[in-house]
């Protein structure tokens, strides 16, 4: 049985170390479960947050996850839109990264609101304001967007693909696939702007409060640009992870390097105007609000460095090496600055969640620390354990890499398989991002 | 041809589910503990106002059903010799033990509703919102949602939550609606407490 | 609402009035002052000055009614707080809040708290709620009302003699009633005759964190020289810049 | 063509699949899911986990507090006659007054007589009828081992007079505790000569107040009195502390003495005030021993002092110019509540003080107080720290509270071996828990009570608390408890319930015909106008309170001051001063409402038993900061404590905080009830002001 739902040309290992492998995150996925049973059931009493530090690792990790995740939406920009058919080869990964990390955040979420049955009043009682009541909408409606994404890749299963209704279902479904990559597209952009915003506009937190452009802090479109540049090396990562799991090549280097490469230019455009953002912050929105910005880094733990850090070490840094063709053609430099860019989102949502919370604003205020407890950080491992049994599934039963197949035989050759030239339809921006690349920095 | 007879019936099952089924699930019915006529004691035999026993104090506050203490300046001894007559002296006038009505209009501990305000100001009738309610000869029956725990006059008899008489359903859109027609504006806890 | 803090000596009767006026429950046994469910916080804040010249001063802190931009309000993603239109109180609904907590990261002023457990009361203190304030489920964020319990009954007082303005006297927040220094005075500050009114304007006023520009609507007043320094340590420091460029 | 027309009969899976998924559109079309989803969030806010309100008819009732001896006026507001929210009259309630409501069902409340099975943390407890309860204590009484003596924590009630009365039957002692308002003028009285002579302090006309440790403007006396006078009145407040108390930050000018040296400063104010010609020769008159304390306070100058007691000589001399200058100066020690009582010489000193400067009998001094109709005038009672140790053979501990801390060990002291303690606490605390038998008395606004004149008070006054609750049929009265004993015993007297005692004082006022009638809502009555013992009564009732004209004139005794020298040194002791302090009321012989919490646990403003204050200086030389856990030890034993550092701290000392244990701690029989008041060195003549102490980090 088994072995028949395993898509044909392609090695996978057997059903009982497969078993095998799942263990581990099964149990996980247990003590997870009962963490978030202790939160649900008897409360929230069983996390350390409290009434200064509202918001805890659960929301600092949402935010890191959902950056993370966006390659699932630029990838699919990049390739419906722009036409960059080589990303064919990640796009399912993509999606499928995309979703755990979507669906895990929203599980995440529901377990954080204290009353998860009345969520649904955001929906009936909107605050339009609110850039809170943006990401729920744009959150919800991607997650559908995100799934009938995936319904394809599991179609392409060889036993589904048997029925014919199925088959032709696929065949539109991924006709209109560039229509859901638009749609993704867009509420990517919002939810991913939004998620900036929700402290960009606490007035109350000179520490994240930004000026406006138009009707959003500049947070907004930081966190836009932060998640496109991280989403694509995470690809790139768990692509990697994945290979070192199944001791396979499943793509080719040179989407790797492309990877890299929109990476690199979406950091770069992100540094640039996170440094502007961070001066204009340092000089006029901090003081204006009676809060001279060295004082936030005066305190013991957040010293100035964790600035130097977020824009210059995870950020200037892996933007120049992925920027560079020699260095991409590195693997371990590739993927080291992969890794950075990641690092730097992850630091990032850290500085916008937990250090604003920690920093005192009333006059008599303490600065407060915060360790998350078990239960805590078990509900979001819950997440993790998902999200590999999820991915592990369907590598095994539907055909996520593309080029698996012709890898394998290459490997069989001996021989790398020549880059086949992708037919491009050129368009200003793929020639705009070409000429970037390949201009000299 | 086949499959969309299934498919219909299916449909109608489910309708009949979710539109007949559910109700008769959902609410639970518990009686009153007492008979109770509002139109013996509105109506010419006895001409009382419902200001008489469900009135308002030198405050302003509403003091919504009568304690028993209001019931025995009249009946002290039994009017007449009806069963429940006799129920009401000997089991609560006498042990002086207040009775455990079921109130329909009973609204959640959240909600703060100003009778003053809406009678004396608004120039509202009792009727407006509690229906024929006071002309009524018995108690009907009284029905508890089984979920929110609350009485169905609340949300209204009829389950799609369209009223046919303007005092069916007392939600909160229905404050809001006739407050919107009057252009009040109020903060949330102007009304919720 | 202005609040006199060299009459404040931290006795704790508003802390107490409140809680029970409002339905507070009563600390649990893991409870501390970082997880309490309290909506007047009485924050002991010392000069650290040794001794024998050291002093404390009393703050109490609790919901400031901010009126412009009003931080809690606008992140609000299903409209649980409003600011009303006739009283300007910042209004908290418990029962239409989902717990997102959102809000209590918008407050500089930390004056929201969250009700990490079920409240829990002895069965007798249970028959000896308040009837005016709906008690608060677990899950849910509250704040101080201005005791809009002790509004409701003003108004009905008023409407059942058939005045549609209730009468000053008639509604006074029970933090206010309990002070047995009469620290705390309270009023409507847009009328030019009242009490409040004339203090919110008079010397040594101030309020916490005004330069964020939310426009709070409780005053604090001292003479003590550190305290003044202490509040309007934001005003000085941003002078200093402006000397600078 | 003809497969169209053939029917398959046998249901296909796809069929159960179609249909199904029309029944799931159906009801999708229907209101289901979405009511559904409506009551489930209506279901939150409706759940049991969260209690229901109260309905029924709004009242306002009127009664008074009987926490603390002040019986402040209260409105109390309720719902279907439950009191749901109170508040003070004429001036505030305090902070535990303003949650009283809440004692009677406090999670420690006790509403069966108890048998104990020992003292020791693990004893059982088990419930008894009250004739059983009653037969332990008569039998123990039968036997005669020892004394027989009742601690009264608020002596001058109705039925302070009925504990009286029994004892006088059973010769029994009849003891008060040690720390108290009134140690100034009870000390007078010992001195006067004529020790009948009641006196109280005529602080509303004070102009100058010194006080030597009292907690003045921290739930002394009548606390909303006390600050008015400090916020309106013509009172100047100077306080001597040792510690950087709530009362010396409030006070208008405040003397650090040295922990103590409060003694040698009072002697060393003395000597200014009769060797530098302060004495009126009126006063020299009238003070028997006059020459005795020229003597002993000649050598003892504020020069001589100052290096001793921290306080620069010129602040004294200043300071006792002006208490002989100004016209309605006061001077009164007294115990912080966790603090214990000064010694008796110091007293002695204190007391000395205002009779030199001519205090006694002036206006805004010291002035003599008539009694209460009803209730006899008696020599001041004995302290129980005056008590003979191991002579009380069986002891009852009255319910009510002083507000101030009684070490178990004092009371311990007092006992003889296997004694039998019987308490009448309506809550288990710090005090009841000892107990052998615990007959629970009705707790605060359970039953009616008598109040007599607050504490201090320049005057006789009378005011009743009346029930806002409804009594508890287990609990007794301890009327109740002595009509079983003496009945028992074979005694006369009759013992009323406590509202037939309250309502036979009104009579006896009424039958005074002297003094006036005060409602709350500020109207004055005098007694003489009333037509009827019934109608001041039924003002009473109404949280009226009857106050009669205080006797400011009148000849004055003779004082024999009894004064006693000491050598000009700093006491030495080995490690840091601990010096016990706590919030007045939450300190052992009683509970406050759990939501007091909210000052104590979920604030900053009193702090929690177990905690200790320490200088920042003083904290880091032993290697602690604030929030650690420190163990402090001490002779009487060990406790792990929560240092809390402060820099108004006085270095080298320790501050205790006795009281409140936070919620939920369990009763105070077991381990984690105890406070360091368990520490404390509690000396022969029961104080323990100052221990010495170690400290380390845990």
């Amino acid at each position: 049985m088994d072995s028949l739902l395993i898509p044909r040309g392609v090695q996978r290992t057997t059903f009982g170390r497969f078993l095998l492998w799942l263990l581990p995150w099964s149990a996980l996925l247990l003590v997870g479960l009962y963490a978030i049973y202790l939160c649900l059931i008897e409360g929230l009493y069983h996390t350390n947050m409290d009434n200064r530090f509202a918001f805890g690792i659960w929301i600092f990790l949402d935010l890191t996850v959902i950056a993370l995740g966006a390659g699932a939406f630029f990838t699919g920009f990049l390739l419906y839109i722009l036409r960059r058919t080589e990303l064919k080869a990640v796009i399912n990964s993509a999606v499928i990264i995309g979703l755990i990390c979507y669906s895990g955040a929203v599980l995440v979420l529901m377990v954080d609101v204290g009353q998860p049955l009345r969520a649904w009043f955001t929906f009936w009682h909107p605050n339009t304001h609110s850039m809170l009541t943006e990401v729920t909408f744009c959150l919800t409606c991607y997650l559908i967007v995100l799934l009938i994404e995936y319904i394809p890749i599991v179609l392409k299963n060889r036993q589904l693909r048997q029925i014919p209704k199925f088959l032709v279902f696929e065949f539109q479904l991924h006709k209109l696939m560039p229509v859901f990559a638009g749609i993704g597209t867009l509420l990517s952009f919002f939810h991913q702007g939004s998620l900036g915003g929700l402290f960009g506009v606490l007035r109350g937190r000179p520490f994240a409060f930004r000026e406006e452009l138009g009707i959003w802090p500049s947070t907004f479109f930081l966190f836009v640009i932060s998640a496109a540049a991280a989403g694509p090396s995470f690809i790139m990562l768990t692509t990697r992870l994945a290979e070192a799991v199944t001791r396979k090549r499943l793509v080719r280097d040179d989407v790797y390097r492309f990877l890299g490469r929109v990476s690199g230019i979406m950091l770069i455009a992100y540094v640039l105007l996170k440094t502007v953002d961070t001066l204009i912050w340092i000089n006029s929105t901090s003081p204006g609000s009676g809060f001279p910005a060295f004082e936030f880094y005066a305190t013991r733990s957040f010293g100035t460095w964790i600035l130097f850090t977020e824009i210059v070490l995870f950020g200037l840094l892996p933007a120049l090496v992925l920027l560079s063709e020699r260095m991409r053609r590195n693997r371990r430099v590739l993927f080291t600055a992969g890794a950075l860019v990641c690092c730097g989102v992850l630091l990032n949502r850290f500085v916008m969640t937990i250090q604003t919370l920690a920093l005192p604003t009333l006059p008599f205020d303490a600065f407060l620390t915060y360790l998350p407890s078990w239960e805590e950080v078990a509900a979001f491992l819950f997440v993790i354990a998902y999200g590999m049994i999820l991915y592990s599934v369907t590598y095994r039963y539907a055909t996520v890499f593309p080029q698996e197949k012709e890898l394998s035989m290459a490997r069989a050759d001996g021989a790398e398989a020549p880059a086949p030239s992708f037919p491009r339809r050129p368009s200003f921006v793929t020639a705009l991002i070409d000429r970037f690349a390949s201009s000299k920095l | 041809m086949r499959s969309a007879i299934v498919l219909t019936a299916g449909i109608v099952s489910g309708l009949a589910l979710g539109w007949f089924v559910f109700p008769l699930a959902l609410y639970s019915t518990e009686p009153q503990p007492l008979h109770f006529s509002h139109a013996t004691h509105a109506g010419e035999k006895a001409g009382m106002a419902c200001a008489d026993c469900h009135a308002v104090d030198e405050q302003g506050r509403f003091q919504g059903i009568p304690a028993v203490a209001k019931c025995a300046e009249c009946h002290s001894a039994p009017i007449g010799e009806s069963a429940s007559e006799l129920q009401l002296v000997e089991q609560y006038v006498t042990p002086n033990r207040e009775i455990e009505w079921k109130v329909y209009a009973r609204q959640p501990d959240n909600a703060h509703f100003p009778h003053n305000a809406h009678v004396t100001l608004g120039a509202m009738e009792c009727a407006d919102c509690h229906g024929p309610h006071g002309s009524s000869d018995t108690l009907r029956a009284y029905q508890v949602n089984r979920v929110s725990g609350y009485s169905r006059d609340i949300w209204g008899p009829n389950i799609s939550g369209f009223a046919s008489n303007p005092w069916e359903g007392m939600k909160m859109d229905r404050c809001v609606r006739c407050h919107d027609d009057r252009g009040r504006r109020d903060g949330c806890v102007a009304c919720h407490k | 609402m202005v609040i006199d803090l060299d009459r404040c000596n931290g006795c704790g009767a508003c802390a107490v009035a409140c809680a029970v006026e409002n339905n507070v429950p009563p600390a649990h046994q893991q409870a501390n002052t970082r997880n309490a469910v309290s909506l007047m916080n009485v924050s002991a804040v010392s000069n650290h000055e040794q001794f024998p010249a050291g002093d404390t001063a009393y703050i109490p802190m609790f919901c400031q009614q901010c009126e412009n931009e009003t931080p809690c309000m606008t992140v609000c993603p299903q409209n649980a707080v409003d600011v009303d239109p006739v009283t300007g109180i910042v209004g908290q609904v418990p029962q239409r809040c989902l717990g997102c907590r959102y809000c209590m990261t918008a407050c500089p002023y930390h004056a929201r708290t969250f009700n990490w457990r079920d409240p829990e009361w002895t069965d007798g203190m249970k028959t000896q709620l308040n009837p005016a304030v709906a008690p608060r489920m677990r899950g849910v964020v509250e704040k101080c009302n201005f005791c809009h319990g002790r509004l409701h009954a003003a108004r009905e007082k008023a409407a059942a003699a058939g005045r549609n303005e209730i009468d000053p006297a008639d509604y006074v927040p029970a933090c206010v009633a309990s002070c047995p220094t009469n620290a705390i005075t309270f009023g409507d500050l847009n009328d030019e005759e009242s009490d409040v009114h004339r203090l919110s304007t008079s010397e040594g006023t101030f309020r916490f964190l005004a330069r964020l520009g939310t426009e709070p609507k409780v005053y604090y007043h001292t003479t003590k020289p550190w305290v003044r320094a202490l509040a309007e340590r934001s005003l000085t420091r941003t002078r200093q810049e402006e000397l600078h460029g | 063509m003809n497969r169209k027309t053939v029917m398959p009969s046998k249901l296909t899976r796809r069929d159960i699949l179609k249909y199904s998924g029309g029944t799931l559109l159906g009801v999708m079309l229907s209101p289901l899911p979405w009511k559904l989803l409506d009551d489930s969030a209506i279901w939150t806010q409706n759940w049991s986990l969260t209690p229901k309100l109260s309905h029924g008819p709004l009242s306002s009732l009127v009664s008074r507090c009987t926490l603390c001896q002040a019986g402040c006026a209260v409105q109390a507001d309720c719902v279907g006659g439950t009191p749901y929210r109170l508040a003070g009259i004429d001036g505030g309630l305090c902070a535990p007054g303003l949650a009283g409501h809440h004692l009677a069902h406090h999670p420690l409340r006790i509403v069966h007589p108890h048998l104990f099975s020992g003292r020791d943390d693990m004893s059982t407890m088990t419930a008894v009828p009250l004739n059983e309860a009653a037969a332990v204590i008569s039998k123990r009484l039968a036997l005669r081992i020892g004394s027989t003596a009742v601690l009264d924590h608020q002596p001058g009630r109705p039925v302070s007079e009925q504990y009286r009365t029994f004892l006088a039957a059973a010769d029994g002692l009849y003891l008060v505790p040690s720390s108290r308002e009134e140690e100034t003028v009870a000390r007078l009285r010992a001195m006067s000569s004529v020790p009948s002579h009641d006196y109280g302090f005529d602080l509303e006309n004070s102009t100058l107040i010194v006080s030597f440790g009292a907690p003045l403007l921290d739930g002394w006396g009548v606390p909303s009195m006390m600050q008015s006078l400090r916020l309106n009145g013509a009172a100047r407040f100077v306080q001597v502390d040792c510690r950087r108390s709530r009362t010396a930050a409030q006070a208008h000018e405040w003397l650090p003495v040295r922990p103590g040296t409060e003694r040698l400063l009072a002697l060393s104010m003395l000597n200014v005030l009769l060797h530098e010609g302060l004495v009126t020769a009126a006063v020299k008159r009238n003070v028997a021993d006059l020459n005795d304390a020229l003597r002993t306070t000649r050598p003892l100058t504020p020069e001589a002092a100052a290096p001793v007691t921290g306080i620069a000589a010129p602040a004294v001399r200043d300071l006792a110019v002006q208490l002989a200058a100004s016209d309605g100066a006061v001077v009164l020690s007294g115990a912080d509540a966790g603090g214990g009582p000064f010694d008796a010489e110091t007293q002695k000193a204190v007391a000395a003080i205002n009779v030199l400067i001519g205090a006694v009998g002036h206006r805004g001094g010291i002035v003599r107080r008539t009694t209460v109709p009803g209730i006899p005038a008696h020599a001041p009672a004995m302290t129980l720290a005056e008590a003979p140790d191991r002579s009380i053979g069986v002891l009852f501990v009255d319910g009510a509270d002083s507000g101030y801390a009684v070490p178990w060990e004092l009371i311990e002291r007092k006992l003889q071996k296997d004694a039998l303690v019987v308490s009448f606490s309506p809550v288990l605390n710090t005090v009841s828990a000892h107990a052998d038998v615990l007959i629970p008395a009705p707790a605060l606004y359970e039953a009616a009570a008598g109040i007599p004149n607050g504490p201090g008070a320049p005057a006789a006054s009378f005011a009743v608390s009346m029930p806002l609750l409804p009594k508890n049929e287990h609990t007794a009265e301890p009327s109740d408890v002595l009509r079983l004993l003496a009945a028992e015993l074979g005694i006369a007297p009759e013992f009323p319930s406590s509202e037939d005692a309250a309502k036979r004082t009104a009579e006896a006022v009424y039958a005074s015909k002297s003094g006036s009638v005060r409602t709350p809502d500020g109207s004055v009555t005098a007694v003489a106008e009333i037509g009827s013992a019934e109608e001041l009564w039924t003002l009473f009732t109404g949280g009226a309170r009857w106050t009669d004209e205080p006797e400011r004139t009148g000849a004055m005794p003779r004082f024999t001051l009894g004064l006693t020298g000491t050598d000009a040194a700093a006491p030495t002791m080995q490690g840091l001063a601990m010096i016990a302090n706590g919030w007045r009321g939450t300190v052992s012989a009683s509970q406050i409402s759990p939501v007091l919490s909210k000052v104590f646990q979920e604030s900053e403003l009193r702090h929690n038993a177990g905690t200790v204050l320490l200088n920042p200086l003083t904290a880091s030389s032993f290697g602690l900061n604030a929030g650690d856990a420190a163990t402090v030890s001490t002779d009487r034993g060990t406790m792990t404590v929560r240092v809390r550092t402060d820099a108004g701290v006085r270095p080298d000392t320790i501050e205790a905080v006795i009281g409140p244990l936070p919620n939920g701690a369990e009763t105070p029989r077991h381990p984690s009830g105890r406070t360091m008041l368990d520490l404390c060195a509690v000396a022969a003549d029961g104080t323990w002001r100052i221990t010495p102490a170690f400290i380390q980090k845990a």
